[in-house]
């Protein structure tokens, strides 16, 4: 069986127009690989919202990355001040991947 | 009010009700963002190219740059006017308040575009360096905006979003860009240059324009029923609002000297609000002002009553500042 | 036997069978899904703004009232035909075949525009009204659908669905709408209104529709061999049903009075399936059916077979039935 | 350390036509905040499908909301009898968040 | 409650020309049923990308099916050969779900 | 040197550098991905169909073999040039030079589609079936690349993507497709059957042409900065290159006696890289050929040298040469 070991699996979701300050306080917690989602719509607390190119100012995306504990850890307490005022929802868990040497 | 009428009755404007309708009726109607977005595009580029063929052809002029100037210190002045009107008859905090503010001393482009349609079937054509002002009025709304909002204790983003990326949304926003590089090539190509595409941006520009208002319509609609922060007091002033800006607009023009086209146009441009440029930068420098909000306010009440009732109604006013001026 | 060879090899077509050649070779062209959708809603507005036209100018007449009845009543009555022979002959369940026949009695408008280009340029220009026709058969097909499903014991949805949604869905369908609104804005704006427009809306059309063509050769093409359920009595079914229903239709227009390329739209109404109202439909109210085999049978072969053989077929029909009754 | 608290991660894919089904559930069950996503294309018991815009059946969407254990129960519960008639998929799963009173 | 069983779920991220590799493993080591996601853009060791439609080169999928142990395993040992030469990212976690025999 | 700066000042080529400009300033200016596409297919469909009218007006003639047979031989050549000029001046190793010169012996599209807008406006229109060379330029380079590639010991994906879907996607490419399957159905209709849908096709063409240069320099610029393995001498092969290719490309044209005109349309597929087939080819066969430097070098220098300096270059030697020789 292919050996497969533990990481941290780091998702979050950002208005568009604010991702570049996730993707910077990425880069400097050492998370280099990362993948960028376009949502669709949802809700929140202002209401119901949908993506529409058009204005642009309601278009989310969600940001994944897996990576070790450390660097995921370091994100997470770089991101932590913007949690509240960038409107920002994080989620961490737990996933196995091979190749463990990559993350 | 024949005009009103017959305004009313276009295709252009009936395809926007259409939109509307749909909208409220919550019809699953819905035109593809990406289409929607790229007639946006579309829009753009041809506004500015036929302005700026227009100003090859009728050369520099000193009305120029009093329409400039004009329209400068609108976008930095009208947001002032509308801020305490939010913040105190319309109840806003300041971070909201500012963000509002910022729509509204802004301009909206398919609100000019539908306007000059409208002034070109009424003899009424405005000048063609009338798109180099609405390029211009883009902006500057957008810094009294922040302005104000922080003067209210809103620390923008953390202290992010200050640095060069907002900068960069601001003066480097894809529909500034567009139009004046658009704007430019109008002046660069002239007449001659312009003729071997004039088939895509001149012919095709009034069925474009009813496919995008349209999904205007729909997307008005929809902004309105999804908005949970709308109040009255707040509707309220997303009509009175345009209607004071349209008339200094308009008053404005026509102090200056501009012919009563372009005057209504500086009016429509006054009394427009954003819903492209300021609100992708309001989202990045204000993350915690209610986007639903300010997008109910200037997309779903003040564009379909500037599309209906406004553009008509400045025109009017303009006419009228005329006569009684000469 | 000339008109359909030259019915063939008219771009329109030659780019459906492009497209059908292209999707069956399994090659990666392909149109973004946003565009197609474009194009369709565009080919909606086009056809709804220049039936109103034609009827702005052509004014009331009672073949309109004849042709509307008409239609209404093949919408009811068509898929009562197509169900038994679905779940008897073609083995479906209960489920499956009313959604199917829902199919069946509703129509296909790019299979409508298309007739009504190659009837054009035979000269037997259909009259403008039988775009309210076609807006009109669009639903009560999904009614008699969703109640022979139902019969069979489909509990739909776990009483789901039944609510405003679907009935917003069937009554307020995207397409409905859009073919309606841009109806009556022809009929409004009238011949003046258009002239404006007609550059981008009857300019463009053969264009846009040959592009559209294209897609729905790779979609159809897709269609067919992406399905697990589709069997070859299933695959008769749906050559046969369009012939069946098509010749109704051609007796049925030449019998209310009708002209030969009326009767002939109305019988290309009547031989098409739907494949954008009614799937939307059964998916939500049908969610147990096989979508994939809906849109296989409609798509994949019914669409196909009436674009290239149906066209000129159901046309000859309603001559040959005009010239016995005359 | 930035500290977290456990909750759950509710995922289902649902036809875009049947979507409102899935919300209005949520939002009886107490699910205020979700976010929607688009599929792409996908494999299931009547065979390979891909979203195209013009029919809108085949479409497929991805509703996810991170919510407490009582709430995530009460929606599941709410969306069981759903699972077969709307062909439903639904996962859950743990997840870490920051400011775990929000969720 | 409603009862609910383990299963694996497993992602992989893959260019868009070579989601077809993917497939087919899929459904020889059994997985009959998956979604696909488009992504929107990422960062990776060639740097900085994004879905242009337009050469279609630098697209990325993610592939997302839920299964017993078994089968994701008789997967994961499938695919592992083509993590390096085909670029894919894998990773594999936990959910919990109702009707456990559909998986 | 007038006709070079005319062509710079052409609206065409303007908005490709309002395009440039905007991405290097990383303006948020952006056209929609599907926009993009449906503006590129839309250009192939056109080009095809107008080169497939003018073949069926000015008959079959020797010179299409002529012109068939050296855009083949071209193909098959300019890789071998290309791959020890990456390997050992550019540095690359060997999967990644055999990815680059398939991109170099393959052709771009849009190159030659501006380039015959410019030779059209300079009265040096090339011949229709110039078209049909376009397409059968497409492909053979990549079969070259590919063995060029493997002779380096690159182990084909695994062994995987050897088989049918790489042979489909070289060989049933879309672009592939659309070209030769527009180009045909142009034979088919003739001037007759175009005639109808000329308004789309036609009319319209330098204006999308516009638009979809707007969204290349956009395009070209993020290749350009996003890169991180572009190397100075790299960057002087990308310019490098097509200089050599259009050289020999104008040099074959003029010898096997093609008028300017067309050989200046040779010299112009044999200058161009490709940046839709080659590259979804190369992403199937070599994974691990970096898809970010192929990019940056096709698209983000040869495309933009090609469209400013390159099309007016190529067609100066072919002029040139033509003296020479007669
Ligand atoms: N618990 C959650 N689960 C999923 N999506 C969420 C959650 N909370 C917030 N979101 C998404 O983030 C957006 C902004 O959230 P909020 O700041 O709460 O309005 C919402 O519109 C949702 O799309
Ligand atoms: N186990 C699974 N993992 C991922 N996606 C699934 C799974 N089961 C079903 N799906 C998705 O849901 C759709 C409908 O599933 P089914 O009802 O099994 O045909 C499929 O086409 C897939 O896209
Ligand atoms: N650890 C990771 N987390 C999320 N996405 C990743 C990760 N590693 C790679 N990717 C994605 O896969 C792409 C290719 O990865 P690479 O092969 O490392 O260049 C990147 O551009 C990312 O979009
Ligand atoms: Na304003
Ligand atoms: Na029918
Ligand atoms: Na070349």
């Amino acid at each position: 069986m292919t050996t497969t070991v533990r990481r941290r699996r780091i998702e979050v979701l950002v208005d568009k127009p604010l991702m570049s300050t996730v993707e910077k306080h990425a880069e400097l917690a050492g998370i280099e690989h990362y993948t960028i989602f376009a949502a669709h719509s949802g809700r929140g607390h202002t209401g119901r919202w949908s993506d529409d190119q058009l204005t642009g100012a309601l278009a989310k995306r969600m940001f994944l990355a897996v990576s070790n504990e450390e660097t995921s850890d370091r994100f997470i307490e770089a991101l932590t001040p913007f949690l509240d005022s960038h409107g920002l929802v994080l989620f961490v868990s737990n996933v196995e991947v091979v190749r463990g040497e990559r993350y | 009010m024949d005009a009103a009428i017959s305004t009313l009755l276009s295709p252009v404007i009936l395809f926007f009700i259409l939109g509307g309708l749909a909208g409220f009726a919550r019809s699953d109607l819905a035109i593809p963002e990406s289409i929607a977005k790229g007639m946006s595009l579309y829009l753009m580029a041809a506004i500015g190219l036929k302005g700026g063929v227009q100003v090859a052809e009728a050369g520099f002029s000193l009305g120029i740059v009093a329409a400039l100037a004009a329209g400068l210190a609108l976008g930095f002045i009208l947001p002032l006017i509308a801020y305490p009107a939010l913040r105190w008859f319309g109840r806003l905090d300041g971070v909201n308040a500012g963000a509002v503010a910022a729509h509204y001393g802004s301009v909206s482009v398919v609100t000019f575009v539908t306007g000059v349609e409208v002034l070109t079937v009424g003899d009424l054509a405005p000048a063609g360096y009338m798109v180099a002002v609405l390029a211009l009025m883009e902006t500057p709304a957008i810094l009294v905006g922040l302005f104000l909002a922080n003067r209210s204790g809103a620390a923008i983003g953390n202290g992010e979003g200050k640095g060069g990326a907002l900068w960069r949304e601001v003066l480097l926003n894809g529909s500034v860009v567009l139009l004046v590089g658009s704007f430019l090539i109008g002046i660069i190509a002239g007449k001659d240059g312009f003729t071997p595409i004039a088939p895509m941006f001149e012919t095709a520009f009034r069925g474009v324009l009813c496919l995008f208002l349209l999904d205007m319509g729909l997307v008005a609609a929809r902004r309105l029923t999804q908005s949970r922060a709308l109040t009255v007091r707040l509707s309220v002033l997303a009509i009175a609002l345009p209607i004071l800006n349209g008339t200094i607009g308009a008053l404005v023009g026509i102090l200056i000297g501009l012919d009563v086209g372009s005057a209504s146009a500086l009016a429509i441009l006054a009394a427009s609000a954003s819903y492209i440029a300021v609100p992708a930068a309001m989202r990045m420098a204000l993350p915690r002002a209610d986007a639903g909000l300010y997008l109910a306010l200037s997309l779903g009440i003040t564009f379909p009553f500037n599309i209906t009732v406004g553009i008509p109604l400045y025109t009017a006013l303009a006419s009228w500042f005329a006569g009684v001026i000469a």
